[in-house]
């Protein structure tokens, strides 16, 4: 029933967040709330930390969603990590895992 | 808990039908906390069924995306009430099949209209949320139907246990 | 899902009482699996009272322990049929109460002779497990009440949310 | 849903048996399975590591019952390790808790 986030700053205008738990339409607003003040202008790279997620929902990819247009209109990157296999499944079988930036290690290739 | 002892009051007095054994049946309302019980039943049912990871994970997607929609779009977030039943069905031919109803008191929909669209492809511009419950439901479950009743509406998500097609269907 | 979008299909026609949103009614059967189900469904009902961790596993432990007695001794470990119920009751005097309810078709018991021995001390050669599973649920519940009806048992848990008595009650 | 049980052999007679999951009626036929088997005359220490345990009913309990009654009979050492704190609640609240050995930390004092 638990959904944990935690922010960490990277270094200047690179965010990273470590996610935990489950993202369904009960918890997603969670993630929302954590993730929407984090679009901004002063941040130029969002990376999620997914692995501790076990399951998503299409609640929790529209949350992410958002972050993938703010990037899109700010010329940031919005970059998943280390999804577990069920998670990458759900995003195989919405088409969005060719849409998204998805790396597998956690930020290695850093700007 | 000694379950190993004889009891002597031990006499069934409402034995179950053989049909019902492997039914679960629950009435909930659509507080979205209730997903939490939903994804319990479907773990129970899809372990009863022998699926792998990956294929409970998908239909406890699906049931969860049908939920949502009823919570969100039926009761447009107000507790509302809803029955959903499970059971798992054994056909003649030896395939096994996972039956999942739910049964809501909204307003009726007409669903006609809705792209299930199982071939549309996401392309890059098209990555709003709008429309990816349905298209999550209908790549995973075999069997979606609709039935609209005089006071609301009736949803059946049908999956066909794969494996058991593996193992060789006659 | 978009669930901040008004939908015009939003007037539900069937809208529950207000006693109703906080309850949840699980028809199950006695088979050993369904633990998980019940176990999700105090889970949800905890986090509802704000439990703490430790409250949400004690009762669960006792809804577990009760289910289990009877589908080992009520059922002698046969599929039966089981209805449970749980609902939060806000009192009067500011207290909330988490009530569980089952309701069995087994032989009607007779628990006059039950050693509930809230305070019998097991001692070091007393640990046989039987009877145990009984003393949990005495030393967690705030009433454990049983009526033996004509086909049948009803047993009803009451755990009272001991945070509310600590934040004040008149 | 699930429990798994590992045994490792920690030297002669000797023996660690890591169980992780939830023991309750449906999962500890598994647990008393696995246990069965080490009580006995061979065997003089076995350790149980209950780290990865997030739950354990009184059918979970009886089960490590009969690993006490056998080290009672036989003269050896049957410890239960590394419980959770909600885990430790229920042995106490079952009064067990001083009646079986528990270790928090994993086989530090071996004989
Ligand atoms: N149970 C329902 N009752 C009424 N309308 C529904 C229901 N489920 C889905 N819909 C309609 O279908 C549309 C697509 O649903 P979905 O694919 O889940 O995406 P989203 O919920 O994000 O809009 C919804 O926007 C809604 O208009
Ligand atoms: N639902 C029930 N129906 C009939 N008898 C019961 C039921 N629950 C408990 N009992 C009786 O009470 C005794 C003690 O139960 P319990 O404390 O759970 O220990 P155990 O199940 O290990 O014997 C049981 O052995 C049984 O005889």
């Amino acid at each position: 029933m638990k959904l944990d986030v935690t922010m960490e700053h990277q270094s200047a205008g690179v965010i990273n967040l470590v996610v935990v738990g489950v993202v369904n339409i009960h918890t997603s607003p969670r993630l929302r709330d954590a993730l929407k003040p984090l679009l901004t202008e002063q941040n130029k790279e969002v990376h999620i930390d997914l692995a501790g997620v076990s399951f998503m929902d299409s609640s929790g990819i529209a949350t992410l969603v958002e972050g993938l247009q703010w990037a899109r209109q700010s010329g940031g990157r919005f970059v998943l990590h280390k999804l577990q296999a069920v998670v990458l499944d759900v995003f195989m079988l919405a088409k969005l895992d060719t849409v998204f930036e998805i790396a597998q290690p956690l930020i290695e290739d850093k700007a | 808990m000694d379950c190993n002892s004889d009891s002597n009051n031990a006499r069934n007095k409402q034995p179950l039908k053989r049909n019902q054994v492997d039914q679960l049946n629950f009435q909930l309302n659509t507080q979205p906390d209730c997903v939490h019980i939903l994804r319990a039943m479907v773990e129970v049912m899809a372990a009863r069924s022998n699926l792998t990871d990956m294929e409970t994970n998908r239909v406890a997607l699906a049931v969860d995306e049908l939920f949502a929609n009823i919570t969100c779009h039926g009761y447009n977030n107000k507790p509302g009430s809803v029955t959903f039943e499970s059971h798992l069905q054994h056909n003649e031919d030896g395939l096994q099949e996972l039956h999942f109803t739910f049964r809501d008191y909204a307003p009726t929909v007409n669903i006609s209209h809705w792209n299930c669209g199982k071939s549309k492809p996401c392309h890059d511009l098209d990555i709003t949320p709008g429309g990816l419950g349905i298209r999550l439901i209908h790549s995973i479950m075999d069997v979606v139907q609709h039935e609209a009743l005089h006071d609301g509406n009736q949803w059946t998500l049908i999956y066909v246990c794969k494996h058991a097609i593996k193992r060789g269907r006659p």
